[in-house]
């Protein structure tokens, strides 16, 4: 089992060293040479949930590019529990993928995944890193976090004077979250001195709708609240409903996430009183392109990184189209 | 109004069935031809037939696990026969459902308690019956209408109180009056009386003939022999599953209905045993708790102790103190003399105490386990070296109690749950027995028991005594607890109200005492 | 049969999920800012209302002796179709609804008729059920959700009539309904009589496989009123919908003396259940503490009601 | 008494669950790529080993006819706990895990004390003991995982004996124990007893209450063993670890063919469920199945195998 597989993970890389001068992005067209190449290459794609937008966006971002190059794929969500994620690695290897796209949590993986890189698999990091990886495209959560803080400090500092009374919603249940809350908190200390935090709220598990009763007590706690601040879209945008529903002044209520999914999209369009969102270089077609580079036997030393854009009324319209 | 022993029993048989002759009764109102009944590994019933005409009570006896339970099962639903066909007033089956039974006016009392623990007596008597129009159901109504009914049966019991707190006789009063209340026009009882003491089976017996008065057709299992003697017009008999016989009740005795039952000839009696009473083995002084009060009395080696007492005088409960199963408010146990302190069932048996419940499926057997699993279960130590169970030995004990009381089962690894009532109670006593104690309590030890099988119990309890146990026996059976035992002590509403020693025994007495004494003799319950 | 007179366990047996109530409402009154404002009462009957239905709904299947831990699923599925109809395929907001409910009972159904006829145990029924929908409920549009509702019909779940939320009228209305039909009509007292002794229901001529099946579809029948409300509330279908219910609503109706095995407990003392969750969920985070503080708290006050319910219960039989 | 002929369900009854599993086995060799090395399937062995000791110590409980919903909880705290002795208190391997395996059985034995002396259902004890051990874990460190174990710990988790993995061997020396525990023993008579008819075993003089708690115990015990190879494996202590426990060993014990009342079910049942479960997830992974489209086969295959089963108890009752 075990030479046979190193030797089907290397035989690709021999014949990509040959054109290794090629640029990784005309691959789609040229079929014909590339097909030698890359055929037979699976992509194994381990997610630690495929029930959010996020996840199940860079999945299908990845299932078709991995179709566009002839590619098999393969995607598992781990629940965010680790040791499924030490299964499916394992259960990875036994099916033969060359690379594993992981988007682990922690190093909680490490020895499977060079368990996997032994077996001649190459490892691609992403969102975290750890020691193992021949690739790692991170983001860096805390960044994210102060890009979220800042565009709400701006804000704040343009409509409403600086008198920001903010909400920052977090999640204890994920190092990453609490990272990024942390780089929110900082980001509105630095830029919006003159607004107030009122409170860091653990919104708990990611469970549907908790963003609408806890944006709902919060309203009833600080009846002068103005900003909210929150970690991810999918809470965000049921604040939004919620603050809509509670009847909030859309104009001098902002709140902001990060994301950029098509619902706090709307919500920016219609002028409710989600203000901006924070959106990902598509991650899926930056994961295809490393993939063919380690694929074609290129090593990268340094971590990439992915790039953020943030999204508000003015530049909204580059990113989003009403139907 | 008491017989005090079998012989008035059957004067007033005669009168009874003499005047339930009136008109010609040539009208079949029920019948079941060829019916089959297979369970995997057991045939319960082999090709059966047999008529019951309008207006009759008909009795239908055998042996524990002779298929009479299986039999009514299918007649009202609540099995589906394996073959043969069921004519109700000419209307062919091949099986019945339990909403149909209904519709042909047939209504059951069955072996096991069919009642739902938690809601009122009321609800359950009235339990899927429509008692008003619409869609509402007026609880006040029923509650009215039930408390009429217990009142015309002379009992008393809280209409609107869950029936999980009544004791087993008050929910088998419930039982009936849920059968009686419906305009039933078959009738069928299985084993109504079993967990009744004499004055509430006068109480049914005045029911039932009413019943037949109003033109109501009965059928009625019963292990008690004398019982048929006085309520039934004719009597089927079942063997294995198999029709034997169906006689007019004059013209047969009891001596032959039990050679039909058995299949052979058994000699029933209180079987002698010669006995001298040895030392004091226990002694119970001032026990309270459980709802009984002050209660004191002596057990002797060798000796077999009775306790009588009506339905709730909390016997029961007196038993399971000693046990150990129910806590003790004050009060002093002897055994030989040393004072011991039961806590727990398991003191009791450390302490050499057996004790074989009344309620067989709540305490007794564990239904999913096999019959040899449940056999050494109560002495688990004495079959293993401490940490592995020894099977072979497991495998000839339950063999041999097998052999002994006749356990009807095809094989040791039977579950339970697949025996008949009688055959389940018969594991009970065979794994108490196994524990090997030197004081055993019976409560209650031949409820729905055959006769053949009692023969083999009173033996066996006389057996245990000559070999030097002690017996304590609680027994609503009134003639079996003076055949068996050497002295009588009676409770009533948690006192003792009495101790009658052999010579003295006299049933008339015995529930006197057992109603409250002299002074309180004419309870209400036995008016009429 | 002598009456021993009624102690104050007795009282606390009639009473106590109420005490509990008063006691817990009194607490959060004085310990936490905002609590006892009009709008803050008025938001807890909205934050609950929905649950509240789904717990209404699956207390009528354990008093019916059964157990239903699909309710998320269902509700999930019934809001992804719900999303489905009317973003993706225009139709109209009545229709779409009127699928809803009938999707959603015939879920219940679904488990019912599984249960009754493969004769499974409806816990293990249910359990199945619950992965089977939630991987329904991402297979119909790959896991998105679906955004941008009618306005007309986010009212249901954010608009008022008067000052009284829409949702909370539901409840109301739902609770009002559920309490008249276990209390007051045959269908309830079948109902409690199939819970409590299965085999005597049937013998005394319950359809018991007909009425099971029926609760179950009831079951189902609450779970697409919730994800209505859910769907109106959050303007939103999504996939992930319910997840936590199971365990959730068993607390709740745990918590509002419902047994576990069947044939007892009542509607009243699930709403209040429900509403104890409630105000421990609002309380709890206008005092600011920590959510996984809020677990711990909750378990510990699931496990003291229950317990003190539990001991008359053992009190009145030994 | 005649004995009837045997139909192919009594051999289904005797040997239904092994039957289903050689089904799914040869359906994943035929389908599933690479499924039948010699590498997979010890793969598959090491994946089962820590659900399937955890599954064995609920099945334990079960068969004493309770239910410990509580084992993944037991599983996050111990796992957060060994990981704060070991790495934030330098603590020693073998100190850590005797006070990790302590701390489990002290759980265990929580949740027996209170089912015992509460008098309350073990459902719902476990359900809040779950709830509340959730919220510790996270408590411990404030939600952070802890990593960087000693290596000789990870060992435990990832080493091999030979060619077994060492988490295989554990688990193997475990069910081999309870099998002999539960079948041979009279501690295992006791604790069919207990679930088959808990008055009666009072009666027949078994310490109910005493060998309640040892049971829950007992799981405890094994949730604090897969804690140790869950640490050991991932190299990491994580407070959101097991939250999909309470369900996954329901499933995984009923597939066994574990009554859900109790009394009845055997460990080598349990263990083939747990196999079976574990194909499942390696098979349908080598396949590419979609994750959500699993969710769906795993609730279908629990059904058909539970109905397969019961249709029997049904035919033998009726
Ligand atoms: N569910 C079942 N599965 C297997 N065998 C059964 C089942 N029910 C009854 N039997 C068998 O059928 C036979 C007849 O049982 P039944 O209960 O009808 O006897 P019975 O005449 O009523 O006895 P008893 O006087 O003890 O009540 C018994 O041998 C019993 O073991
Ligand atoms: N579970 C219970 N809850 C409340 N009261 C009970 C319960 N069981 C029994 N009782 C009451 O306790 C008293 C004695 O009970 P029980 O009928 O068992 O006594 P007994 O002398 O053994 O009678 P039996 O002749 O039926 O064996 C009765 O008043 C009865 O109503
Ligand atoms: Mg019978
Ligand atoms: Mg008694």
């Amino acid at each position: 089992g075990a030479s046979n597989e190193s030797s089907q993970a290397q035989e690709p890389a021999e014949n990509q060293e040959t054109e290794a001068e090629e640029p990784a992005t005309e691959e789609e067209d040229s079929a014909n040479a590339e097909s030698a190449s890359s055929e037979g290459t699976k992509i194994g794609f381990l997610a630690p949930t495929l029930q959010t937008e996020f996840f199940i966006s860079i999945d299908d971002g990845l299932k078709k590019e991995c179709a566009d190059r002839g590619w098999e794929y393969v995607s598992v969500s781990f629940d965010n529990d680790s040791a499924k994620a030490v299964t499916n690695i394992e259960n990875m290897v036994t099916g033969e993928c060359d690379i594993i796209i992981a988007m682990v949590s922690d190093s909680s993986c490490d020895a499977a995944l060079a368990a996997a890189q032994a077996e001649g698999v190459k490892i691609m990091e992403c969102g975290v890193q750890t020691e193992v990886y021949d690739v790692c495209l991170n983001t860096d959560q805390y960044a994210v976090g102060v890009a979220i803080g800042d565009m709400a400090s701006e804000w704040m500092n343009n409509q409403l004077g600086g008198a920001g009374k903010v909400v920052v919603y977090t999640t204890f249940q994920n190092q990453d979250m609490q990272n990024r809350g942390q780089g929110i908190q900082d980001a509105i200390k630095e830029k919006s001195p003159d607004a107030e935090i009122l409170e860091v709220v653990d919104i708990g598990k990611d469970v549907v709708g908790s963003g609408t009763s806890t944006t709902e007590n919060m309203l009833q706690k600080y009846p002068d609240l103005n900003t909210i601040v929150c970690y991810g879209d999918a809470a965000a945008v049921e604040s939004m409903e919620a603050a809509k529903a509670a009847g909030v002044d859309s104009e001098n209520f902002g709140i902001f996430s990060c994301d950029g999914t098509a619902q706090a999209l709307e919500g920016i369009a219609n002028g409710d009183p989600q203000k901006g969102t924070i959106a990902f270089a598509p991650l899926a077609p930056m994961m295809a392109e490393y993939s063919e580079r380690l694929m074609a036997g290129e090593t990268f030393t340094e971590v990439i990184t992915a790039e953020t854009i943030t999204i508000t009324s003015e530049n909204l319209s580059e990113y989003y189209t009403a139907e | 109004m008491h017989k005090p022993d079998s012989a008035v029993f059957k004067r007033k048989v005669w009168a009874a069935s003499g005047s339930g002759m009136r008109g010609n009764m040539a009208n079949t109102i029920l019948s079941v031809r060829e019916i089959v009944k297979d369970y995997p590994g057991v045939r319960a019933i082999d090709h059966l037939s047999f008529d019951v005409e309008e207006g009759e009570i008909h009795a239908l006896i055998g042996e524990n696990g002779a298929g009479k339970s299986t039999l009514i099962k299918t007649l009202s639903g609540a099995i589906t026969p394996t073959s043969g066909t069921i004519i109700v007033n000419g209307r062919e089956f091949s099986k019945m459902d339990p909403i149909l039974a209904k519709e042909q006016g047939i209504g059951v009392i069955y072996q096991e308690f069919t009642l739902v623990p938690g809601i009122s007596a009321a609800e359950n008597v009235f339990l899927g019956e429509k008692t008003s129009a619409g869609i509402f159901v007026d609880i006040k109504d029923r509650e009215r209408r039930a408390k009429e009914l217990f009142d015309q049966m002379h009992v008393e019991i809280d209409v609107s109180k869950p029936v999980r707190d009544l004791s087993p006789a008050c929910q088998q009063i419930v039982e009936i009056a849920k059968a009686v209340s419906k305009d039933v026009k078959i009738l069928i009882m299985d084993e109504p009386t079993a967990p009744l003491t004499v004055s509430e089976v006068e109480t049914l017996f005045q029911i039932v003939r009413n019943l037949k008065k109003r033109g109501v057709t009965i059928i009625y299992i019963s292990h008690r022999l004398e019982e048929l003697f006085e309520l039934a017009d004719r009597v089927t008999v079942m063997r294995d599953g198999a029709y034997v016989g169906t006689e007019k009740i004059q013209d047969i005795d009891r001596q032959k209905l039990i050679a039909m039952m058995a299949g052979r000839e058994l000699k029933e009696t209180f079987p002698s045993r010669n006995t001298d009473l040895g030392e004091e083995v226990l002694r119970v002084e001032h026990l309270y708790g459980n709802g009984d009060k002050d209660i004191s009395f002596t057990l002797h080696k060798g000796e077999i102790l009775g306790f009588a007492g009506l339905v709730g005088a909390g016997r029961t409960e007196l038993m399971r103190v000693i046990y150990g199963a129910d806590p003790m408010e004050s009060g002093k146990i002897f055994l030989h003399g040393q004072e011991v302190q039961i806590h727990s069932c398991n003191d009791a048996i450390a302490s050499g105490i057996g004790y074989i419940p009344e309620d067989r499926k709540a305490q007794g057997v564990f239904l999913p386990m096999s019959i040899k699993w449940n056999t050494i279960i109560n002495n688990l130590k004495a079959f293993s070296n401490g940490i592995f169970v020894d099977e072979k030995k497991e495998n000839e004990t339950a063999a041999d109690y097998q052999k002994k009381f006749g356990i009807k089962t095809p094989s040791l690894d039977q579950r339970v749950r697949n025996l008949s009532g009688g055959n389940q109670q018969k594991v009970v006593i065979a794994k108490t027995l196994a524990a090997n104690s030197e004081i055993i309590i019976f409560d209650e030890p031949t409820r729905g028991i055959d006769v053949g099988a009692k023969q083999e119990i009173y033996k066996l309890m006389n057996e245990l005594v000559e070999g030097g146990k002690s017996i304590i026996m609680v027994s609503s059976d009134m003639p079996e607890l003076m055949g068996m035992s050497d002295r009588i002590v009676v409770i009533y509403e948690g006192v003792k109200t009495g101790e009658v020693a052999k010579e003295e025994f006299n049933q008339n007495y015995i529930l006197d005492l057992a109603s409250g004494g002299n002074e309180n003799g004419t309870d209400e319950k036995n008016m009429d | 049969m002598e009456q021993t007179k009624k102690t104050w366990i007795d009282y606390y047996k009639k009473f106590g999920i109420y005490i509990f109530l008063a006691a817990v409402f009194i607490f959060f009154a004085a310990a936490a800012p905002n609590f006892l404002s009009y709008k803050n009462i008025i938001n807890i009957l909205r934050q609950v209302s929905m649950f509240g239905i789904v717990v209404t709904g699956v207390s009528a299947v354990m008093i019916g002796g059964g157990m239903d831990l699909s309710v998320g699923g269902q509700m999930a599925v019934v809001g992804m179709i719900l999303g489905y109809f009317m973003v993706n395929m225009n139709m109209g907001i009545v229709p779409a609804i009127v699928i809803g409910i009938f999707i959603g009972c015939l879920f219940g159904s679904l488990n019912g008729l599984v249960a009754v006829k493969l004769h499974v145990a409806p816990i293990i029924v249910t359990l199945s059920m619950m992965l089977v929908l939630q991987g329904v409920a991402y297979l119909i549009t790959g896991g998105y959700p679906i955004t941008g509702m009618p306005e007309a019909f986010t009212m249901i779940g954010q608009g008022y009539i008067g000052v009284i939320p829409v949702p909370v009228i539901i409840f109301v209305i739902f609770i009002i309904f559920g309490w008249i039909v276990m209390n007051k009509t045959y269908l309830g007292r079948h109902i409690y009589a199939l819970g409590g002794n299965k085999e005597a229901a049937r013998l005394a001529g319950i359809n018991v496989d007909r009425l099971t099946v029926f609760i179950y579809a009831f079951t189902g029948f609450a779970a697409s009123i919730a994800a209505i409300i859910m769907v109106g509330r959050t303007n939103a279908s999504q996939p992930g919908a319910g997840s936590s219910y199971p365990f959730d609503c068993m607390t709740a109706a745990c918590l509002g003396g419902i047994s576990i095995s069947g044939g007892e407990g009542k509607i009243s003392g699930v709403v209040v259940g429900v509403i104890i969750l409630g105000i421990l969920d609002n309380g709890l985070v206008l005092m600011g503490v920590n959510s996984n503080f809020q677990s711990v708290v909750k378990g510990l006050i699931l496990l003291a009601a229950v317990a003190i319910d539990c001991y008359q219960v053992k009190t009145k039989k030994s």
